[in-house]
This record gives C-alpha cells, structure tokens and sequence, in this order.
C-alpha cells in the first residue's frame, strides 16, 4: 500500500506538514478530506513502522540482557 | 867675815832637807813632760831619766829635772806599756805623777808613782787620727773611708781561688813567723804552699821604710805571689807603732797583691790593718785564713763534684724514665690503634652484611607493594568497565523506551487532530456542507432565493431550493 | 564479525555515542533499531573483550600467585 | 625473555610506571593484559634478581662469618 | 686475591665507602652483590693486614720487654 | 744494626717523632709494624747507649770518690 | 789539651759550666761521659794541685795529659 520509498522520517515530516495546513484553515473541506485521508494512511504507516521497531528494538536489547545473564 | 862662823855640811843638807820635806813633804803633782836620758836597769827595775820641758817655739829646754822610777812606778810604766803598745823611752810626752824629796847624799829627787795610760793612748789616738786623715787626702786615689772603715786598693783586690804562693815579710825568725810556718805546714788538709821570707826588722817607728822596702822588692820579683802577709816580730807586746805610720798604711793601701796581717796586738787595729786586704789578730790567724780559704776553694770544687756525680745519675734516671714512658706510649697507642681499627671494621662488617639484607628486604617489599597494585588494580579496572557497559546496556533501553513513547505520543497527537478536523467528524456533530452547482460554498454570495443547492448531512444529502436569504453579521461563532 | 582494528576503546566511544544519540532523539525511527544493533553489536565486543582480558589478568595472576607459591 | 641489558633499576622504575597507568585508568582495556603481562614479567625478573642478590649476599655472608669463626 | 698494590688505607678508604652507600641505600639492587662481595674481601684484607700487623707488633713488644727484662 | 752515625740525641727525637705519630694515629696501619720495629731498634740503642754511659760515667765517679777516700 | 797554663780559675770556671750543663740537662747523654770525664780531671787536678809541690804540680798535669791522650 505504501511506496518502499516512504520513510517514517518522510511519513512523519508530511504529516506535520497537513497539520499545519490545516491549521492555518486555508484547506478546503475537499481537499481536507482528501489531506485527511492522507494524514490518516501517513499515521497508520508510522505507527506500524515505529511498531516493528519497537519489536525488533526491544529483541535486540532482550538479546543483549539475555546474553549478559546467560553468560 | 872669812873667820865668820861655819855649820856642818850635813847641818846644811839637814836644814835644806827640812825645808824641803817641809814645802814638799806628802805632795804629789801630776807633770807634763817630756822624756829624755833614759836607762832602765832590768834587773832592778829602775828607770832613770830626765823630764825636760821644751820651748813649743824653739824646742829649747826650758825646765829640766832628774826622775827615777822604781818599785810602784816602775810596775806602773810596764802597765803603760802593754795598754798603750807604747815602750817608755826617749821622746816621748806623757802625764806622770811624781813626788819631790831631798836625800842628803843623792841631792833632789822627783820619783815617777804613776804614768797616766790614757793621756798617752789619746795623744796615740790623735796622732793615728791625724794620720789617717792625711792618708785619705793624700792617698784619695786608693782610700777612702766608707762608714767607719777604709776602702783601699789592696782591700778591694779579690784572692785568687787559692792562696798558695805567698810572700812574707817578718823578722829574723819571730817567733811569730814560727807560728804562721808551723800552722802553714802542718794543715790537717795537707795543702802545700810556697813560701818566701822577706826578713826586715819591724819593730820602732823609724823602721817604716824598711818594711816598705820590702813590699817593693816584692813586687819587683815578679812573681805572681797570691797574697803577701805581714807579721810583727813577736816577743814583746809593744811597739807596733810602725804599723800607724803613713809611710806604711800607704804602701799598704796601695799594694797590687792582697795583704794579710798578722801583727798580733790585742786592742785596736793599727793603720796598716786598715789599709790590708785581710787583717788577723795573729800570725796563726793569718796562716788559718789561707788554709780556710783553700779549703773553702776545695769544698766548692768537691760540692761541684757532688752536684756533677748527683745530678748526672738524675740525668740517667730522667733519660730511663723518658725512653720507658716513650716506651710505654709506643706499646700502648699501638695496641689502641689496632684495637680501634678491629672495632671500626667489625663495625663496617656489620654494616655491611646488615646494611645489605635489610636493603634487600626493603626492595622486597617495595616490589610486593607494586606488585600487589598492579595485580589488583585490574579486576577493578575491569569490574568497572563491565559496570559501565550494564549501565550503558540499561541505558540505551531506557532511552529506547522514552523515544518511542515520545514517538507513540507524537503519532497520537496527529491522529486525534485529524480525527478532529476530518468532514466526517464535523458533519457528525451537525455541520453540513453546501454544494452548489456540485461545488462547495462557503459564503452565500451566489445563493438566492430560488437557487438550487444539494446539502450533505452526516447520514444523507439532501437537494434542495433556496427559499430565504438572511445575510449575518460575519461576528458570533468565530474563534 | 567485527574488523580486527576495533579497539575497546572506539566501541565504547560509538556506544556512548550511540546512547547519546537515543537519549538526546537524534536518531531516526528509520535507523533506530539498526543502531541499536549496532550498540548490540559494540556491547557484544566490549563484553568478549572485557572477558579476555579478565580471563588473561586472571591467568597472569594465577600463574604469578603459582610461581610465588611454588618458589 | 628479558633482555641481558634490563636492570633491577629499569624494570622497577618501569612497574612503578605501569603501577601509576594502571591506578590512574589511563591505560585502555585494549593493553590493560598486555601491561599486566609485561608487569609481571618484570615483577619476576625483579624478585629472581632479589632472590638471586640475596642468596649471593648470603653466601657471602655465611663465608665471612666462616672466616671469622674460622680464623 | 688482591693487587700487590693494595694498601690497607686504600683499602680502608674503600671499605668505608661500601659501608656508607649500603646505609645510605644509594646501592642499586644490581650491583649490590658486587658490593658485598668486594666488601667482603676488603674486610678480609684489612683484617688480615691487621692481624699481621698485630702479630708483628706483639713480637716486636715481646721482644722489647724480654731485652728490659733480660737486662 | 744502628748506623755509627746515630747518637743519642738523634735517636732520643726520632723516637719522639713516632711516638708523636703513633698518638696522633697519622700513622698507617700499613707502616704501622715498620715504626713500631723502629721505634723498638731506636729504644734498645737509646738504652745501650744510656747504659753504657751511666756505667762510664760510674766508673768516674767511683774512681773520684775513691781519690777522695784514699787522701 | 791541658794547657801548663790551667789554673784553678779555669779548672772551676769549666767545672762550673760542665756542673750547669748537667743541671740544666742542655749536655746530652752522646758527650754526659766525656764532660763527668772532664770534670773528674779537673777536680783531680785541683785536688792534686793544693796539695802537691811545685815539681809534683807538673807531674800532674803530665800525667793528667797523658791519661787523656791514652785513651
């Protein structure tokens, strides 16, 4: 669903960036609709992406307590 | 007249003699004369002389009468004698106590019953005096008087250490140089002595020139005699009056070799004994000063020798006790110094051998303590390091979890802000959006009544026709 | 694994680094579980590291007690 | 192992200066054993230096003390 | 054992020279055997000098004392 | 063994010289043995020669007191 | 050396002198001999001479001049 291309850094930049379009209420309700929709698959990515990182992060330093108890 | 009537001689002599003994009878008087005509009968002991007085201008004779003295007087005059040194004879002045008597056979007669002794001696004395006075001021250049005695040439010559050649002047053999011979040479100390006579007769006033004679035939012998000594002729006790005369105290006084006199009197010392080196009372006198002197010369040489033989063996003994103390200090100064040098090197033996194992010991446990940081100080080192990776370790994860709380946060943020604007929501709430002519208003500038407008509510959207138009006021619900 | 010119001493200077830069938020979500696999990687060699020279130390102790014992 | 040329000296002044590093912490991980080797190959040398000096100071010794007892 | 040459001053000089670089522990470990041991043998030189020298002096003494004897 | 040089007096200072030194320990125990053999030598011809002397010297005195006697 | 010409002013002036000497212990004990000897001939000689003739007087000194010269 997502390009490949698409960072968190990237997802999470343009999501700052339709905050603050709309905030300034420049947007229209169409296009805020449609900058929503955007915000919304932006949001999912990030929060999927900082997920599998969390898990992976959270292996990772598992694995480095487990190996200095276990040894 | 012729026819005239005669008397008896002796009638006459007996009336003379009654006349006399009447005038003179038991009277005594003392008579200043001189004496003169005099004979002595020694075997009577009668002195016969005359008393003369002499004019003192003319010296002619003025009064002169007949004397004799006998028995008393004669025992008076030998008095006279000794005490004065005076003989009674011609010539000479005295003080007499005589009597006066007529002997109808041998006529006047003055008779001698005393000689006053001390008139004499004080006309002796006076003379000596006078004399003694002209020998200092005419002799001056060898005597002169200091306090009571004579300081003379010959009195301050000094014996030689021995008196042992001597000249002597004496006469014939007196027994007075019999004496000095005798005590001469038969000196208990065996001394010898050379002894020449030179024989003068040394007895009368008149004989002055003699003796002098003799002192010059001394001194032209040339030979060095150590003293000349002068004895009187002995025998009687009187007549030295040749020793007070100038002529001799001078030549005495004078004399180059010492001069010892033995004249022999008893009481005051004659002019010559003044002038002497040595005056004695007597001949033996004067031969025992030579003997003294001698002996005093050989006790001097005999106490040097006690003093060499003493003070020598003293010398020894000093020298025997210098090498045995030198001896001594050598022996024992060498023993201390070995025994000190044993001491210091036992000393440095000790210090050496201590010296050094305690020098090891110390490096021992200088190195146990390097040692024992170096092997200790690791562990901890690496304890350390192993603490630091833990906290390292717990770190990174709690700051993992920080970041992705912050991230979640951040995420939940978005997601309600868009929650919130997103059509849905708002039309929800009873919003509702315009379209006209299928695009959305949002002012109603283009809507009148009877427009055509869709109206989209949450649920539905409605088509409808505008039929009012109410202009606001743009205040009220804006934020 | 890890190049043979890694020191103890530039691992651990890249892991306080690395730290720093969770601490401090530097890192992005992007490379963040690479980081801290890399951290994982760093703690790894630090430990092993740290046990050799223990295990050494150790040895030369041991051997320094033997011989001092022994002697 | 050590050199003809090391001297009590040096090999003391050289635990001294290993001793120091090592009390300080300026000496790394990395070396740390290498130091402690070399330090305990020194610490050896030393002692067999002492034990060499003293047994030879001893034989001295016992041969003065022969000497005098001898003598 | 010792040079011709060697007297017991010098000697002495040397000793005292040893014994003060011992007590001041100006000796290094390395050379302190060498020390001990040229100690050693100027301690026995000079004994054996002055044990010479007493016996020497002592028959001289006798000798003496026998001659004041004697006489 | 003495010089028919040496007198008395010559010897009698040279003996006071090495008593001197003796004391005053300037003396080496090197030449320690040689002065003291001296110093005996010195003193033996210094009492033979006080000896022959005083007996010399008793003889005078016997032969003058006895002069002294016989006159 | 006994000049015919000794008196016994110069006996005892030389006697006084060797006596001083003696005393002052300026003679040494080299010529002590010769100077009691000395003192004996002139003690001798003034002896002799007090007591002798005038021919025995150059006996004496003959004698005394021949003694010297015999020895």
């Amino acid at each position: 669903m997502m390009s490949e291309e698409l960072t968190y850094e990237a997802a999470y930049n343009e999501l700052q960036q339709i905050a603050a379009e709309i905030e300034n209420e420049t947007v229209s309700v169409d296009v805020l609709a449609e900058r929503v929709k955007r915000a919304a698959v932006l949001i999912e990515f990030c929060q999927q992406k900082l997920r599998a990182t969390e898990t992976e992060v959270n292996n990772i330093i598992r694995q480095m307590e487990g190996n200095k108890e276990g040894k | 007249m012729i026819t005239s009537e005669s008397i008896k001689l002796s009638a006459l002599t007996g009336r003379i003699q009654q006349a006399l003994n009447d005038a003179f009878a038991a009277q005594t008087y003392w008579v200043v004369a001189d004496v003169t005509n005099h004979s002595y009968y020694a075997q009577k002991g009668y002195h016969y002389f005359d008393l003369v007085e002499k004019d003192t201008a003319s010296s002619a004779i003025v009064a002169k009468v007949a004397a004799v003295a006998w028995g008393n007087g004669a025992v008076r005059i030998r008095e006279f004698e000794v005490v004065t040194g005076q003989p009674f004879k011609n010539d000479i002045h005295v003080l007499v106590k005589v009597s006066v008597s007529y002997h109808q056979v041998h006529g006047l007669q003055i008779s001698l019953l005393d000689i006053d002794t001390n008139f004499t001696v004080g006309m002796l004395e006076q003379q000596k005096q006078q004399t003694l006075v002209r020998l200092q001021t005419e002799c001056a250049d060898f005597i002169r008087k200091a306090g009571d005695h004579y300081i003379t040439r010959n009195n301050q010559l000094q014996f030689r250490e021995v008196i042992q050649r001597i000249a002597v002047i004496t006469s014939g053999n007196s027994a007075g140089f019999q004496d000095f011979r005798h005590t001469l040479e038969h000196n208990r100390f065996g001394y010898t002595f050379q002894t020449d006579t030179y024989f003068t007769v040394v007895q009368g006033e008149s004989k002055a020139e003699l003796v002098q004679q003799k002192l010059i035939d001394i001194y032209n012998s040339g030979i060095a005699y150590d003293a000349v000594v002068i004895i009187r002729g002995g025998g009687a006790q009187t007549d030295f009056l040749l020793f007070d005369t100038f002529l001799l105290g001078r030549a005495v006084a004078k004399f180059p070799i010492p001069v010892i006199t033995g004249i022999g009197h008893q009481k005051n010392e004659t002019i010559t004994d003044m002038m002497a080196h040595s005056p004695t009372k007597t001949p033996t006198k004067a031969a025992e000063l030579i003997i003294a002197h001698n002996k005093s010369f050989e006790d001097a040489v005999l106490e040097m020798r006690q003093r060499i033989i003493i003070r020598s063996q003293q010398l020894f003994s000093t020298h025997y006790q210098a090498l045995s103390a030198l001896n001594a200090a050598v022996i024992n100064q060498t023993r201390n110094i070995i025994s000190i040098q044993k001491e210091v090197l036992h000393h440095y033996h000790h210090t050496v051998l201590h010296g050094s194992q305690s020098l090891l010991v110390k490096h021992q446990r200088e190195l146990m303590t390097v040692s024992g940081e170096i092997l200790s100080t690791p562990r901890i080192l690496v304890a350390g390091k192993r603490n630091d990776l833990t906290n390292l370790i717990a770190n990174i994860r709690a700051f993992n979890r920080l970041y992705t709380q912050n991230r979640r946060g951040q995420l939940a943020h978005y997601e309600t802000l868009f929650k919130l604007v997103s059509p849905d929501n708002i039309l929800r709430r009873g919003f509702a959006i315009v379209y006209q002519d299928g695009k959305i208003i949002n002012n109603a500038g283009t809507v009148s009544p009877g427009s055509n407008i869709s109206v989209q509510l949450h649920d539905a959207t409605l088509t409808a026709a505008v039929t009012g138009k109410t202009t606001h006021d743009e205040r009220g619900t804006d934020i």
